[in-house]
């Protein structure tokens, strides 16, 4: 990929792109497809049941099943919705969250892109899904949409201040916005180990990005009936949980670039097996985890959260950044930035 | 020359939000104006830090404090329309009439 | 520029009254949150007044110094940024003073907010008065102007005050695009923000066809310069702002901010384009100059005679201000040498006759309850001291001899004279002449009217103190300006135009 | 006497009074009018012991005192700097010397008029004694500069004394005042400066000096002409406004009918004089050139002040008003005086301001003696007061004779000297002004008349005769106008080297 | 020019982004039913007929919480370059760049207090 991107710019290379990116968005939708799968049966085991079972062997097809059913359902916009915009926020909330995992590397040769300033463009993308999500949640004319919808957004700007603050101490450590210098930074040492406050800070908020249990307020079914998204049905719906599942994707591999050293193997020894494997597993590890804390905790309270964010994760998120530049001047510890 | 475009487009931007700030009734749309009228700025130093005589890193730095400052002014611009949203029950500019004309 | 030589080779002590000032202000706003939300906030402000103390004590420290240029040449200490510096320390701290005593809980919700706003507001100024380089100036400029738009709307719960200040957001904000848009073509011209640097750039860039851009540039900038000194036509906010802020603010925003935004214009306009200036005075008096007087003449003529028909002081105060920025706008058009003097001489003055005017302004319209101009009505017999500090202040305004606002207004019309620009210098005579009916409406309430009852207004201590200080400084100006003016002159004022030595 | 400040002294005097006024309780009113009329009398004694040291008969400024004061530096266009220096300079010479003790005279007795105020008399004297100082400092003043600044004072204190203290209308007429004297100074200021420029000083020593030379320079340098007749033109619109003369004369009435009567006394006795004044010493004395030329444009405008003042007092039904344009036909006298261009014409342009200052002092103070007691002015209304006031009319009559120019008395003098002088070089004119004259006795007739005989009205039977108070500056005013009418060399001894130089430099 | 082709990839990822709900909406537009009437197209209010609609003034502790964000998301754009600089000028001028951006944090931080004793971190 490398090379490919050095070359000057023709309509083959172009094409190239093309069929790459395309290549992704179908792995991705595979993996959403099957995320999916594994969050209920990761959901059915800790809660001691089998999840899904029926739609083929081990309840594989169930999710095309669901998608299938999504696609032929009824699409029903309400007489009062402010249509122009009730359409388009399916595609605001969506466009960024594909368009961010152009900038993850995956092993060293395996990449899309590798612009300079791709921490960046992630985390400003990122941002953007949230104006979707409110112009979902505005258009939809009905007060438990745009409820939601503002506190999703309350949420979503509240987290990504932690979340783009616990990552300074990662450029700090790194030198570098761009992702797979990050990553080569980490060649000894995972930047989890001298960066262990930012990355737990960067978990929560993450996961609060993300809007997912035990931050999932914005579309708590039981107070909020579905939030943001009450009114949407079919495959505009669909939408926007595909926005999110692939937020699980481009965040899980973010932290697995981020922190937990890329492609690179836990000791040296175990160099021979593929960066990609090491990545996968990490990754996976990740989602895992995602999926795992929703069985396990409750959601907590807004005002919970909000304090959480701004009062807890926010003043150490700060602390961390000094933390991480004064470790730079102690002796031993400063080879590991 | 490729910075004549941009410098064309930034002029765009500028005129269409100044024709906004003085012509729109809508005060968010206002603000939305003035902050057309800023990003237009953003552009031309962005253009020129590329592609004008002697260009450098200076216009991306004067950009970002562009930047940061638009976004302090609009701020407390959208904070006092909110204040005055409150009392009046409108964000229409001509209904701002207690001080007279 | 090595970066070896960056930071640390300064000699940081010059930044000592803006660090003094910023101290001041974080104290003040956490000693403000320290305090109980019943708590009497006044000693927020002497913090404030001690920070402004100690700042000017630094400045007069530093007067008549080398020019020094630190970081990166973007910071500048000189004679002209001290006076500026001098200046607007001045009408902060007579703000301060007024605004601590007058300032009532039930008007203004957040007054520790109040006091360290005009801290930071004139922190800005001072960064203005102090840059070398259009990005600290613009910075500058925004701190001032930012924070003074919500010192206009402190007022919360008054409708008339919020919809001054968003005017103020808007009209502001929309100024300060100009000024930018303009700075960015001075900079792709050059390829620099350096004021000093962008003198010879700029010149270059006018004799190698980019002509029309240098100009474009300046011109921008001066309409956006213009909204900010309140400078016909770019007046229209002015009296709307004035009437809607709190007095304390109007007063500030006539003051300091009036002063910074001359710092700027001196700044940009004399130092980044003297290069224009020196190598064709012809380009300079032909068309920057053209520009100049017609800004100056329209201000005196539109703020003149706008003033004439106001019935509310605060409103005819903002028009007699576009006036007055329509004088000092004078040397600007005429560009002789002696343009830093008259400009710091008119300012000293007015900052003193103004704040004077503006506590008395506040401290009646408070009493009477009303801003119009008939709340002076008997003043004079209420408060005869109050009345005759108050006509020292408007016979200033008005240019009565004997009087700072005279000896500023003669100065720069005898430079026009000198200049050879006959023609401001007949518009100032006959605009002075007209607003002498105005500022002398004012007399005639005080001194002509009945009052409604006879109640006796004292004046709250710290007003009693602005008006005094005001009344004492305008007369003396007025009396003894001889020892300014020697000052002023043995001051190197001029080589704000000159970078400094030590880069 | 160089080096001594009596000048200064004698100028800031009044404020002395000002300064013992503030510590008076302000509803004292017994005490605040003693204490003002004593305090007048201090600017009196000295202005009297000043005039008893003039040294007669000696060309030049005496009781010199120079402080520099404010230096203005610019730089023109050409990088040369440019200094306009202010000094505090003051100096009588014989032409203000009789002014300055006029002036000071006539305070003292609208101090005594004061009598007739009816309120807020503790600013009402502080202010008096303001102006006075602002009238003493323009006949002190030796620098234009200063005299500028002093007649600003005079400016803003009888705004202020109209304004509160004069009768219905009185805040129209210290607003026209204002419009009216604030253009003048306007354009006075432009003058100034325009004399400066052309002379290079504000000093009137150096500027008579340089005045001389400037016949010189204009010849070679043609282009200057329009500058020096502008700035002469300038100073001929500045203190004809002041004068009055009569394109400029409407502020002038409003003042004279609603202004309080000591500050008319006051206005009509001095402050017309500084119109006067400035014409002799910054129009003659800077200008002589273009006086000659224009001599016969001042004398006509001189012939059209006396005979529309004339014409229009004897159509008013107002007392005031007759008085009023009376003092504009006056005023047109020293005009014909000054357009005279000699030596006579002059003096009796000088004879008839000290004259007319006395005068209509006197008049006005009989006039608020007369208002005091019938509340009215208007002539059908008044009648037959002799009987029962006979000392009041008899001093109107003796007031309304020395206006008509009566011999033996100081109006008859100007007159006679200020006619003398015009019938020499402009006879036309001349005979145009006595037209006037004749006027004169007709319209003063007819008011004294219609005011002390014929047949009593019932409402007047009763009328109070003067007190001793009043009769008192009344005969003392009297006795001064007749003093000038029997032996004018009080006057004219200090006067006639002044003018005779003055002259002299005119070529004629 | 050889970052354009990084950029090229971005602009395919968002095309691509953009298209495929277009693509999956106009195949759902041939298979679904489109059956509305009234009673389907009220906006969901757990049964209760909305009287009115939903578009009105919300609170504006959202707005204060925004404005928050603003100011540190602001920040984040001068700490960015500060950190991914930090080496170098660290080799320079030492520490003093770590007291500059101290500086510039605990003015922020201020801000935080500030907006903590105001009591506007509390979500009612």
């Amino acid at each position: 990929m490398g090379q490919l991107l050095s070359q000057p710019l023709s309509p083959l290379n172009a094409t190239l792109f093309t069929l790459g990116a395309v290549a992704l968005l179908l792995v991705i939708l595979g993996f959403v497809t099957y995320a999916i799968l594994f969050e209920r049966k990761v959901l059915g085991w800790v809660q001691l049941r089998h999840g899904p079972v029926r739609v083929g062997p081990w309840g594989m097809f169930q999710t095309v099943a669901d998608i299938l059913k999504l696609l032929v359902k009824e699409d029903t916009i309400p007489a009062q919705a402010d249509k122009p915009l009730f359409k388009i926020a399916p595609i605001i909330a969506f466009v960024p969250s594909f368009a961010i995992v152009a900038v993850i590397p995956f092993t060293e040769n395996l990449y899309f892109t590798d612009i300079g300033v791709a921490l960046l463009y992630y985390l400003a993308l990122t941002s953007i899904t949230v104006i979707g999500i409110l112009t979902g949640g505005w258009s939809s004319n009905n007060n438990y949409a745009l409820l939601g919808a503002m506190r999703s957004a309350a949420q979503m700007i509240s987290y990504e201040i932690p979340l783009i603050l616990s990552v300074v101490g990662v450029i700090l450590a790194a030198g570098s916005l761009n992702m797979i210098d990050i990553v080569e930074a980490q060649q000894n040492m995972w930047f989890i180990v001298p960066q262990i406050l930012g990355f737990v800070i960067f978990l929560i908020a993450s996961i609060a990005e993300l809007n997912r249990v035990p931050f999932d307020l914005p579309e708590a079914e039981s107070e909020l009936v579905a939030g943001y998204f009450v009114e949407y049905s079919g495959f505009r719906w669909a939408f926007f949980m595909l926005a999110e599942y692939v937020y699980i994707f481009a965040m899980s591999s973010l932290t697995t670039v981020l922190f937990l050293g890329g492609w690179h193997p836990p000791f040296d020894f175990l160099g021979f097996i593929p960066g990609i494997v090491w990545f996968l597993l990490k990754f996976l590890l990740i989602v895992f985890f995602l999926f795992w804390v929703r069985a396990t905790l409750p959601r907590i309270r807004i005002d919970q959260l909000m304090s959480l964010g701004w009062k807890v994760l926010l003043p150490l998120a700060i602390a961390n950044i000094f933390l991480s530049a004064l470790l730079k001047e102690v002796p031993w510890i400063s080879q590991f930035y | 020359m490729p910075v004549s475009s941009y410098l064309a487009l930034a002029a765009i931007l500028f005129c269409i939000g100044l024709y906004g700030v003085l012509t729109k009734r809508n005060a968010v749309i206002v603000l939305f104006c003035i902050e057309l009228m800023l990003n237009a700025v953003n552009i031309n130093l962005v253009a020129f830090a590329k592609y004008g005589i002697g260009a450098n890193v200076t216009g991306h730095i004067f950009s970002l404090f562009t930047i940061t400052v638009a976004a302090a002014e609009v701020a407390v611009g959208i904070a006092i329309l909110i204040a005055l949203y409150r009392r009046r029950e409108s964000v229409n500019v001509e209904d701002m009439n207690t001080l007279k004309r | 520029m090595e970066i070896e030589k960056f930071l640390l080779d300064y000699d940081w002590t010059v930044l000592a009254p803006e660090l003094t000032i910023l101290i001041a202000a974080t104290l003040m706003s956490v000693v403000d949150l320290a305090m109980g939300g019943k708590a009497d906030r006044r000693f927020v402000a002497w913090i404030g007044m001690a920070g402004v103390v100690v700042a000017g004590l630094f400045v007069i420290n530093y007067m008549d110094r080398e020019p020094y240029q630190i970081l990166a040449d973007t910071y500048r200490l000189d004679d002209f940024a001290n006076v500026f510096k001098l200046i607007i320390l001045a009408g902060t701290l007579l703000v301060l003073l007024v605004s601590q005593s007058v300032l009532k809980r039930s008007d203004i919700a957040y007054r520790g907010e109040f006091y360290y706003l005009l801290l930071t507001a004139a922190l800005g100024g001072m960064m203005m008065a102090s840059s070398a380089d259009l990005i600290t100036l613009y910075v500058g400029l925004e701190l001032l102007s930012i924070s003074s738009y919500i010192l206009v709307g402190t007022r919360k719960h008054v409708l008339k005050s919020t919809e001054a200040a968003f005017k103020y957001v808007v009209l502001g904000a929309t100024s300060s695009a100009f000024i930018l848009y303009g700075m960015s073509f001075a900079y792709g011209l050059t390829g620099t923000t350096n004021l000093f640097e962008m003198q010879n750039g700029l010149t270059e860039a006018y004799n190698t066809g980019y002509a029309f851009f240098v100009l474009l540039s300046l011109v921008l900038m001066l309409v956006g310069i213009g909204f900010k000194i309140s400078s016909a036509p770019f007046h229209m906010w002015a009296p709307d702002v004035y009437e809607g802020a709190p007095t304390p603010a109007t007063t500030f925003l006539a003051v300091v901010s009036k002063a910074a935004a001359f710092a700027l214009l001196i700044r940009i306009v004399l130092v980044g384009y003297s290069g224009l200036l020196n190598a064709m005075d012809q380009v300079w008096m032909e068309r920057i100059g053209l520009f100049f007087v017609i800004l100056a003449a329209l201000s005196m003529i539109v703020g003149n005679t706008a003033a004439l028909r106001q019935r509310n002081v605060k409103r005819m105060m903002a028009y007699s201000s576009i006036a007055q920025a329509g004088y000092i706008l004078v040397p600007f058009a005429i560009l002789g040498v002696g343009l830093f003097e008259t400009v710091a001489f008119y300012l000293l003055a007015y900052v003193f006759m103004t704040v004077g005017a503006f506590a008395v302004i506040m401290h009646v319209n408070r009493m009477a309850d009303t801003e119009d101009i008939r709340s002076f009505a008997g003043l004079y017999r209420r408060s005869p001291w109050t009345a005759a500090a108050m006509l020292v202040f408007v016979l200033s305004l008005a240019g009565i001899p004997l009087t700072g606002g005279f000896v500023g207004k003669f100065y720069i019309f005898f430079n026009a004279i000198a200049g050879q620009s006959f023609w401001l210098a007949g518009i100032m005579v006959v605009t002075t002449v007209i607003s002498y009916f105005y500022y002398f409406e004012i007399v005639r309430q005080m001194f002509f009217r009945p009052p409604k009852d006879l109640d006796q207004w004292r004046l709250p201590a710290g007003v009693a103190a602005a008006v005094v200080i005001g009344v004492v400084g305008t007369v003396a100006l007025g009396v003894m300006p001889q020892a300014v003016f020697d000052y002023l002159s043995q001051l190197q004022l001029t080589e704000v135009l000159m970078p400094a030595e030590n880069q | 006497m160089d080096g001594v400040i009596v000048l200064t002294l004698l100028t800031f005097s009044p404020l002395i009074g000002v300064l013992f006024l503030l510590f008076v309780d302000r509803g004292n009113e017994r005490r605040l009018k003693a204490m003002g009329m004593m305090a007048t009398l201090i600017p009196l004694v000295g202005a009297l012991s000043l005039y008893a040291n003039f040294q007669t008969g000696q060309e030049g400024v005496q009781f010199k005192e120079e402080v520099n004061w404010i230096t203005f530096t610019a730089i023109g266009s050409m990088g040369q700097p440019i200094e306009f220096p202010i000094t505090y300079s003051m100096g009588v010479d014989g032409l203000s010397m009789p002014l300055l003790v006029m002036t000071a005279i006539v305070t003292t007795l609208a101090a005594v008029a004061s009598m007739y105020i009816k309120r807020n008399w503790k600013s009402y004297f502080i202010w008096l004694l303001i102006l006075e100082v602002g009238l003493l400092g323009v006949f002190a003043a030796r620098d234009l500069f200063l005299f500028f600044i002093f007649f600003e004072i005079v400016l803003v204190a009888t705004f202020l004394l109209v304004g509160k203290w004069g009768y219905v209308h009185r805040e129209q007429a210290a607003n026209q005042f204002l419009i009216y004297n604030g253009i003048g100074s306007g354009v006075m200021l432009l003058a100034f400066i325009s004399i400066w420029f052309i002379f290079g000083t504000m000093q009137y020593d150096e500027l008579i000096e340089r005045a001389v030379q400037l016949t010189e320079q204009l010849s070679t340098m043609p282009e200057m002409n329009w500058l020096v007749l502008g700035t002469f033109i300038a100073i001929l619109v500045a203190f004809g406004i002041k004068l009055p003369f009569f394109p400029f004369h409407t502020w002038m009435l409003k003042v004279h009918v609603e202004a309080p009567p000591p500050v008319v006394m006051l206005h009509s006795g001095v402050m017309l004089k500084m119109g006067a004044y400035g014409l002799i010493r910054f129009g003659v004395e800077l200008f002589p050139g273009y006086v000659t030329d224009l001599a016969f444009f001042i004398g006509v405008l001189g012939v059209v002040n006396i005979l529309y003042g004339a014409v229009l007092a004897f159509v008013q039904t107002d007392l005031k008003r007759v008085i009023a344009y009376s003092s504009i036909s006056h005023m047109g006298i020293i005009l014909l005086g000054i357009a005279a261009l000699n030596v006579t014409g002059l003096q009796g342009a000088v004879f008839q301001m000290v004259s007319h200052g006395f005068i209509s002092a006197l008049l006005f103070f009989f006039i608020a003696a007369l208002t005091e007691r019938t509340g009215t002015t208007l002539i059908p209304e008044l009648g037959g007061l002799a009987k029962s006031a006979p000392v009041l009319c008899g001093i109107f009559l003796a007031a309304g004779m020395a206006t008509l120019g009566l011999p033996g008395m100081s109006g008859f003098i100007s007159e006679f000297l200020a006619f003398l002088g015009i019938f020499e070089t402009q006879p036309v004119l001349g005979v145009l002004g006595v037209l006037g004259m004749i006027l004169a006795a007709l319209y003063m007739l007819r008011a004294v008349l219609g005011t002390t005989f014929g047949p009593a009205k019932g409402r007047w039977q009763s009328l109070k005769d003067t007190r001793p108070a009043e009769a008192v500056p009344m005969l003392v005013l009297l006795g001064f106008i007749i003093l000038i009418g029997v032996y004018p060399a009080v006057l004219n001894d200090p006067l006639y080297v002044t003018l005779e130089s003055i002259v002299a430099r005119m070529g004629g | 020019m050889e970052y354009t082709n990084h950029y090229v990839v971005l602009a395919i990822f968002f095309l691509l982004a953009i298209a495929l709900p277009i693509v999956a909406w106009t195949i759902g537009r041939l298979l679904r039913p489109s059956k509305p009437y009234e009673a389907k197209l009220l906006p969901y209010e757990s049964g209760i007929d909305p009287y009115q609609q939903s578009w009105l003034q919300f609170n504006v502790r959202y707005y204060m919480f925004a404005l928050l964000f603003v100011i540190f998301d602001v920040e984040t754009v001068f700490l960015y370059p500060w950190a991914v600089a930090y080496d170098v000028l660290r080799s320079d001028i030492g520490l003093f760049i770590l007291l500059e951006m101290g500086i510039f944090v605990f003015l922020l931080i201020i801000g935080l207090i500030y907006a903590w004793k105001k009591k506007v971190l509390e979500w009612i």
